[in-house]
């Protein structure tokens, strides 16, 4: 298949979109088809991360389906019921689809949902946390675990030295998932392949945002003889790039969520491998495609590599050599031959 | 001859043989709501020391700031050597060869001598070894025999003292302003100052001097200006001028003095100390085996030179400190473990040395300020429960009676005078009956006028069966009001005396370790 | 003159108690390093001496010393600048900003600049108008963070590699390594001698692509403890936090001293902040100290108010930091290093006749040392928390040792003379 | 006149902090070359808010005001306890922690919720307390310690002993029976006015009457206003230090406890960290005076409920308010001080205008 190469191509749509972020479409944006509002996470659009990828995927529907669009961003350490307050001014300005961006608004938007039966909400890793189910509300699960393993079979492929690393920016059950995949996708390449892990914090959600402790924890994965590094840190991510610049040639960084290669810098381009890609765009477009065509997505919805909801970059070319065998595992994924473990 | 002016053909004829060294023309000076200064005219000579006197609040410390660039004048002219000049800064003073050593000691604890006495003043000598030797150099002209490299903190009052003037000395003042550098120095110290002095002002200085004690002030100076209310009054010579004419021109009238009626001391211990010992953290004795009684009616004066245990000894009697051994006795009652509250529920009042530390809430009001250490004790509390219309009777009652000089009671204590805060406080301290009083330099900073209310309140408790512990650096005070004086040196009680007979003199000597022998 | 013979004695007794406080310092490197030694021999965690770590633990105490020397400057002139964490983060904007716009030799002017700036506010508040230094401290701190993040949103969401939140991609300064000496200290360093391969791990950590602004950071430690205890703008600076009144009356201007004073400490502060967007990684993101203003703070009081102290604070912290980072596994060896440490001191103690202390000290080395012996990890939490619970153990046990200014945030205000 | 007087002066400094706070932060606007203005700013921060943001902000009130009286109780005696914030996180967590349990049923649970959240509180802020008054450990630095320790501890607590599901850890969910309805003034829509609220109403009136009815409150102003006083008057300073310390932990426990009986019902991703900053600032803005803390808390809660609605209508960054509130805070204690030097000139005037009769001239 080529769900890889396709994903390449998403991937520069969506940075095109964030490279013209001032362009702004949702203030033009004049169509009509149905009206989105977006509930970013905390750093909003621009952030080269998800909130632009989730951004990517609405300017799709602007484009694709005649979309109108609202913004509305989190702040740090904001009340519940500003994200509350936040999804209604939203659904009272007429959005028929309304998506939040990341689990924190999954509570927000369970308490929300049923003053608006008629709109549909949306929540990016989100889940119910009650047992009340809401037939307005979809939430978007992304088998990162799956991403994690094909770039972890990147990583095998790699290493001269047979060693390799992950860097986790806070040690919390979704990032422990990118390690079991990636730990394992490297194991089934070469179980003899030693994975050093690092987390840059236990619990405070600041280790997405330290690119100094990102570097600190790189460089002593390749300072003890790690030639590939993993991250799944958020914001701390430039620090692991910069670590494998600093550990010199031969020596590769993988990125993650979106296609890092495209956002990073000359310099570190040259160490970026590929990146796990986790298709918020993707998630995002098919909502609303779904909202438009009357019949909403709701309830838990799956994004894995059947899908196309997540998979790996090929921006940089590195990976082209080794891109059969890796896809070779995506479809053993696919088929069920390979069950990828979801916590280490 | 009372408010005698100087002979006027004397004067006139110096100031032909030559130029005066300082003129201080029409100076005034305005605080808001206190006029510190007007039209104040001194004239320093050369090589001379000129005293000047006057009560508390006359003006005479601001006068001094302005000469030394502290504070600038509203109104008239200075004169250096001659030429005009205006200072905006102590720097602009230095810079003419004016120094001052302030009522108040302005030295860095944590500095060495040597950096207290070179900050400021780097560019003469440098901080190195140039000034080192300066320091030295001078040290040992004046005889002053301090060492460089000690930190202040472990230097004693009188060392502080000379330190003060070498400071001044080191930036080659020629003029020197001594603001009350002899409040805290006892009567042998006192002739050493005198001494260094009379050195000083022998090597061509000129010594403007600030003191409220007349012997000093007719034994050293060669000139003396009174201030009185914020100006000049007068000045003499003193060789012509008695004590008691000095007294009239500063304060206008007769000067009081503390004399004691006859002996009210009863039988009855009301305070009793036995084997009282206090050591600090290192092992040190602050108080050694210090034992004495005081009865009802009496007086007990404390005489020693400050640091020698004096603010020990109070606190630990007041139960701020605990005592490492001994007992104390309150009555019958053993109240060696007592915390201040229940010492001060029991009667205990008590005047700080410092108002403005121990005494008082500076910012809150009068009334509150009564509450303050009578926080479990009607009027000022009712239960857990604070006593407001109570509070504020009780406070009216204190100002008629001590005659505090306020708006209100609910004027916040800090825009007080200093001797209204004072009458305040004894005010509280004898409301509730106390059976014992400890005083702490009852009239330090306080003028003629409240000194002596001060000294009648305590006279007629006294009368009326309180005990006092009277602690004070003022020998006339302690010899006028005690019953019986108690010397305290590094911590021992080293001598009683009757202050029937005894002079400052005597208790000077004693209290430096000279009257051991 | 007999001043010569006096002059022959004074320095002496000078230069001695300077010689005995420095030689005390070098005696608690040499302990530290004797025990780091053994340690690593006995549990066989090389990390714990290896010279990238000890690299990774100077990078890591760079931003803390700095903020740590910042509050060294402010202090020692008598004002408590609890701001230094919202001055850091003023530092990591201005650095990002001045870098992508000017290159990064004025990027660590602008982010000087933005943390004096800082300093200025603080200045204005306490000393200008006598606002208490704590609270002024805790509104900038309030102001540094909104002020960055809302800055960053206004101008880097359309720079190249920037969003709302980070800015990436900043040019970077230049490493110097030392040629030939550094390799052969690397593999002196792999030998595992005792000691000598622990002595070259921390030579070979110190000319091993080392960051010029480290060599900055060197070069200000030593300018600091130069300039503030042997000249004569050091000598009033420092008078004015013992005893402004006194300074003003010998013709200091203590205001301007003041401000000097706080003006660098933000201008340190903002340095630190530089940092950590520029040399600790190549980016800027918001709230990027993460509270390092607050333990450079803790490394200046657990240094006693001096430079040298503040840097071994430092050190230690960042030591903890790159440790628990790079190599969590080791921190559990750290523990036999802190149970000796403990016990060594226990026994100088109790020397010394300080029983109760020594007692004290000697049951909590027995607790390490059993936590030691009965484990086989340090929950990784824990780890994270040292910097914290060490401050807190060094407060608690040695305050009494610690001799802040004697002025140290108190109000001042000008004509106070006399 | 003189009561006329003494509104005003109270008045002062307030409306001139406020002023400043307006113009920072609209020169900040300007500045930053927005293509919104700063009038953009203020006529969306300035509009009538809807029926559910009266709910939010006389909700996020409580908790802001709870927040500041904790700081408030050791500003009052000169003790800065900066731990506010590491002190309520505990305290939620653990509160969380038991009410989900269940162990007691209803009205007993939301009680000895509520005791177990101030115990907490006050055992966290206790520690520092007794730091200080064994070891002479300053308060600030070792609250700035143990609000990271707090934070660390926490998460560890949570990832080890919490309900891990959905990427999210979590608290067992409170029963039914505990939770807290409020009232609704509006629309069900709109949202409830928490019940818990009424703490701060509580907490607040118990703060006036403490510090101004009591001889415990007496005690504790005379220790903020003068150490060396208070000792000479027989109050025992260490015992005020680690009294006051516990009650400002205890009331730091609380601050989250209207929104968790309230709405969250849970420790997770709904609980509201920075309050315990947030407070502090609306301490200092309020004087530490029970009513002028109540409009600093309105103030903050206003701005931030506000400025949520600058994301839809405006280019600005929500968070310039930040920066609007930290002006705030230094401008009023700047103007606080100016003010509070003039008035001292005044009375001083006043005290010389009664003290003695007018100077005479003397000759000599
Ligand atoms: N900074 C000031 N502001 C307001 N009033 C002041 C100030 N300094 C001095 N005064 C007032 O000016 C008057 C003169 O004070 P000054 O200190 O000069 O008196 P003094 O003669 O030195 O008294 P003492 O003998 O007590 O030292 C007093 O009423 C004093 O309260
Ligand atoms: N530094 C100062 N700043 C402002 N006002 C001052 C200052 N010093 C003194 N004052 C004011 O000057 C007046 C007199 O104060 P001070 O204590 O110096 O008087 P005093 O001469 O000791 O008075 P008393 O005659 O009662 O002994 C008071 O109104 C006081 O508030
Ligand atoms: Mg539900
Ligand atoms: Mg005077």
């Amino acid at each position: 298949s080529s769900s890889d190469s396709d994903g390449g191509d998403k991937a520069s749509d969506n940075t095109s979109a964030s490279a013209s972020a001032s362009a702004d479409v949702c203030k033009d944006a004049d169509g009509d088809g149905p009206k989105i509002g977006l509930a970013y996470d905390v750093g909003g659009r621009g952030d080269q991360s998800f909130n632009d990828s989730a951004y990517a995927g609405v300017a799709k529907a602007v484009d694709e389906l005649d979309a109108t669009c609202l913004e509305g961003e989190a702040q740090d350490a904001e009340p519940e019921s500003a994200r509350e307050d936040r999804l209604r001014q939203m659904a009272d300005a007429g959005a028929n689809a309304v998506v939040g961006v990341g689990f924190a608004y999954s509570d927000a938007i369970n308490a929300v949902a049923p003053d608006y039966p008629d709109v549909n909400f949306g929540v990016v890793d989100g889940f119910d946390p009650d047992d009340k189910p809401n037939d307005n509300v979809a939430y978007f699960s992304f088998a990162a675990n799956e991403a994690s393993f094909l770039v972890g079979v990147a990583a095998a492929e790699k290493t001269a030295s047979k060693q390799v690393g992950f860097v986790g920016g806070v040690h919390n059950d979704l990032i422990k998932g990118f390690e079991a995949g990636f730990t394992a996708g490297v194991k089934a390449v070469d179980p003899s392949i030693k994975v050093d892990v690092a987390y840059i914090e236990e619990s405070d959600l600041s280790g997405f945002n330290d690119p100094a402790g990102g570097k600190t924890a790189a460089a002593g994965e390749f300072d003890k003889g790690a030639d590939v590094v993993y991250h799944a840190s958020g914001a701390s991510g430039s620090g692991i790039f910069d670590a494998a610049v600093e550990a010199g040639d031969g020596n590769w960084a993988i990125g993650v969520d979106s296609d890092q290669y495209l956002t990073a810098t000359a310099d570190q381009q040259p160490h970026i491998l590929t990146s796990a890609l986790k298709r918020v765009d993707v998630a995002t477009f098919d909502f609303i495609k779904s909202v438009a065509d009357g019949s909403p997505k709701t309830s838990y919805v799956t994004y894995d590599l059947k899908n196309d909801g997540v998979g790996y970059s090929t921006s940089g070319g590195f990976v082209d050599d080794i891109k059969a065998d890796i896809d070779g595992y995506a479809d053993k994924i696919k088929s069920g031959e390979i069950k990828v473990p979801t916590a280490p | 001859m009372p408010a005698a002016p100087p002979a006027p053909g004397a004067s006139s004829t110096e100031a032909v043989i030559e130029a005066p060294e300082v003129r201080l023309i029409g100076i005034g000076k305005r605080f808001p709501g206190v006029i510190a200064n007007h039209d104040v005219e001194v004239t320093i000579r050369p090589a001379t020391v000129h005293a000047l006197i006057g009560e508390n609040g006359a003006g005479k410390s601001t006068l001094m700031k302005i000469l030394y660039g502290v504070q600038k004048p509203d109104d008239g002219t200075i004169e250096v050597g001659g030429t005009e000049r205006s200072f905006r800064t102590p720097t602009d003073a230095i810079g003419v060869g004016i120094g001052m050593v302030f009522q108040h000691f302005m030295l860095a604890d944590n500095l060495t001598a040597l950096e207290n006495a070179v900050l400021g003043a780097e560019k003469l000598h440098g901080i190195g070894d140039k000034a080192r030797a300066e320091f030295e150099s001078i040290s040992e002209r004046y005889g002053f025999g301090l060492r460089p490299d000690v930190l202040v903190e472990k230097l004693g009052v009188a060392d502080r003292q000379r330190l003060e003037i070498l400071k001044v000395l080191f930036r080659g003042a020629k003029v020197l302003i001594l603001d009350e550098p002899t409040a805290v120095l006892v009567p042998q110290e006192v002739d050493a100052l005198f001494a260094n002095l009379r050195d000083l002002r022998a090597h061509g200085h000129s010594i403007l001097f600030i003191s409220h004690k007349l012997d000093e002030v007719l034994a050293i100076a060669d000139d003396i200006t009174v201030m009185r209310r914020g100006t000049t009054v007068g000045s003499a010579v003193p060789g012509e001028v008695t004590k008691q004419e000095l007294a009239e021109m500063m304060v206008g009238s007769e000067l009081p003095s503390p004399e004691t009626s006859e002996s009210t001391v009863t039988d009855v211990v009301q305070l009793s100390l036995s084997g009282v010992t206090l050591t600090d953290d290192a092992g040190r004795d602050l108080l050694s085996d210090i034992s004495f009684d005081i009865h009802r009616g009496e007086i007990l004066g404390i005489a020693g030179v400050e640091g020698n245990g004096q603010a020990e000894l109070v606190e630990t009697v007041m139960g701020m400190r605990r005592l490492t051994s001994g007992r104390i006795l309150l009555g019958e009652e053993d109240v060696t473990d007592w915390d201040t509250r229940r010492l001060r529920e029991s009667g205990v009042g008590y005047i700080p040395e410092d108002r403005h530390r121990h005494g008082l809430l500076l910012d809150s009001p009068l009334w509150e300020n009564r509450i303050l250490g009578h926080q479990t004790r009607p009027p000022s509390v009712k239960g857990p429960w604070i006593n407001r219309s109570g509070a504020r009777k009780d406070t009216r009652r204190i100002v008629d009676e001590y005659d505090v000089r306020t708006p209100g009671i609910d004027t916040v204590a800090r825009a007080l005078s200093g001797g209204n805060q004072q009458k305040l406080i004894i005010g509280r301290e004898m409301s509730g009956d106390p059976v014992l009083l400890i005083a702490s330099h009852p009239t330090r900073g306080v003028d003629v006028g409240a000194q002596a209310a001060i000294w009648s309140h305590i006279k007629r408790a006294r009368h009326d069966g309180l005990a006092v512990l009277l602690i004070s650096a003022d020998l006339d005070e302690l010899i006028g009001l005690s019953d019986r004086i108690e010397v305290i040196l590094r911590g021992r009680m080293v001598g009683t005396f009757d202050p029937a007979g005894v002079t400052p003199k005597d208790l000077g000597a004693a209290m430096t370790g000279g009257g051991e022998a | 003159m007999s001043t010569t013979q006096v002059d022959k004695s004074a320095p002496s007794e000078r230069a001695r108690k300077i010689g005995g406080m420095y030689r005390t310092y070098w005696l608690v490197m040499l302990v530290a390093v004797v025990a780091l030694s053994l340690v690593r021999i006995a549990t066989g965690a090389d990390d714990i001496t290896a010279a990238n770590t000890l690299r990774a633990a100077i990078l890591s105490a760079c931003p803390i010393l700095l903020a740590g020397m910042g509050g060294l400057w402010s202090e020692r002139a008598g004002i408590v600048n609890i701001g230094l964490e919202g001055q850091m983060l003023l530092g990591t904007w201005g650095a990002a900003y001045f870098t992508y716009n000017y290159g990064p030799w004025v990027g660590l002017l602008g982010a000087a600049a933005m943390g004096a700036l800082g300093g200025l506010l603080h200045g204005l508040a306490t000393i200008t108008f006598g606002v208490d230094h704590i609270v002024s401290g805790v509104a900038i701190n309030i102001i540094g963070l909104g002020a960055t993040t809302f800055l960053a949103e206004a101008f880097f969401s359309d720079y190249q590699y920037g969003g709302p939140r980070q800015l990436t991609g900043l040019d970077g300064l230049p490493f110097v390594t030392v040629p030939g000496l550094s390799d052969g200290l690397k593999s002196l360093n792999d030998q595992g001698w005792f000691v000598i391969s622990d002595l070259a791990g921390l030579l070979a950590a110190l000319t091993t692509k080392v960051s010029v602004v480290t060599i900055l950071i060197a070069v200000i430690v030593v300018l600091t403890a130069w300039i503030l205890w042997h000249t004569s703008f050091g000598l009033r600076l420092r008078s004015c936090g013992e005893n402004p009144a006194a300074a003003e009356s010998l013709g200091v201007n203590v205001y301007r001293y003041k401000y000097v004073a706080v003006l660098v400490s933000g201008g340190l502060a903002g340095l630190g902040g530089a940092f950590l967007a520029l040399v600790a990684a190549s980016g800027f993101t918001t709230n990027q100290s993460n509270g390092r203003g607050y333990i450079g703070l803790a490394a200046m009081i657990f240094g006693n108010w001096n430079p040298f102290g503040t840097l071994g604070a430092s050190l230690l912290f960042g030591y903890t930091d790159a440790l628990r980072l790079r190599s969590p596994s080791a921190v559990h060896a750290l523990l036999l290093v802190v149970a000796i440490g403990l016990l060594a001191y226990a026994a100088w103690r109790f020397y010394q006749g300080a029983r109760t202390s020594a007692i004290v000290l000697g049951l909590i080395g027995a607790a390490f040392l059993v936590w030691f012996l009965t484990t086989d990890t340090v929950p990784r939490e824990f780890t994270g928390m040292t910097p914290y619970v060490v401050t807190l153990l060094v407060l608690a046990l040695a305050s009494q040792r610690l001799r802040p200014p004697a002025a140290d945030g108190q109000v001042y205000r000008k004509g106070s003379a006399g | 006149m003189n009561s006329l007087k003494r509104v005003g002066f109270a008045l002062l400094a307030p409306v001139i902090a406020v002023l400043i706070a307006v113009l920072a932060t609209s020169v900040v606007i300007a500045a930053s070359g927005s293509d919104s203005s700063a009038g953009d700013f203020w006529s969306v921060i300035l509009s009538k808010p809807d029926n559910r943001l009266l709910v939010n902000i006389l909700n996020q009130t409580t908790m802001i005001y709870l927040a500041a009286v904790a700081a408030a109780i050791g500003f009052r005696m000169g003790l800065f306890n900066i731990g506010v914030e590491g002190q309520y996180l505990l305290a939620s967590y653990t509160a969380a922690t038991f009410a989900g349990a269940a162990l007691l049923p209803g009205a007993l649970n939301i009680m000895a919720t509520l005791v177990i959240a101030m115990a907490v509180g006050a055992i966290w802020a206790g520690i520092a307390g007794i730091l200080r008054t064994t070891r002479g450990v300053s308060e600030v630095i070792s609250t700035i310690m143990l609000n990271s320790i707090a934070l660390i501890l926490v998460g560890y607590l949570l990832d080890r002993y919490g309900l891990h599901g959905g990427n999210q850890v979590r608290t067992k969910d409170l029963p039914e029976s505990s939770q807290l309805a409020g009232w609704l003034p509006f629309e069900r829509p709109d949202g409830p006015i928490w019940t818990l609220g009424l703490l701060a109403v509580a907490v607040g009136v118990g703060f006036w009457v403490l510090l101004n009815k009591t001889r415990f409150g007496f005690d504790l102003r005379a220790t903020g206003l003068s150490q060396t006083a208070a000792v000479a008057s027989g109050i025992k300073v260490d015992r005020m230090v680690l009294i006051s310390m516990l009650l400002s932990g205890a009331v730091a426990g609380l601050i989250w406890m209207p929104a968790y009986f309230g709405s969250a019902h849970t420790y997770g991703t709904t609980f509201q960290a920075g309050l315990g900053f947030t407070g502090i600032a609306v301490a200092l803005l309020g004087r530490n005076q029970p009513v002028g803390m109540v409009f600093g808390a309105v103030l903050f809660a206003f701005l931030s409920t506000q400025s949520n609605t600058l994301t839809f209508q405006t280019d600005i960054s929500p968070s310039i308010v930040q920066i609007t509130q930290g002006v705030a805070v230094l401008a009023v204690v700047i103007a606080y001080e100016l003010v509070r030097r003039y008035r001292i000139r005044l009375e001083q005037r006043t005290v010389a205008r009664a003290r003695t009769a007018p100077v005479q001239e003397v000759t000599a």
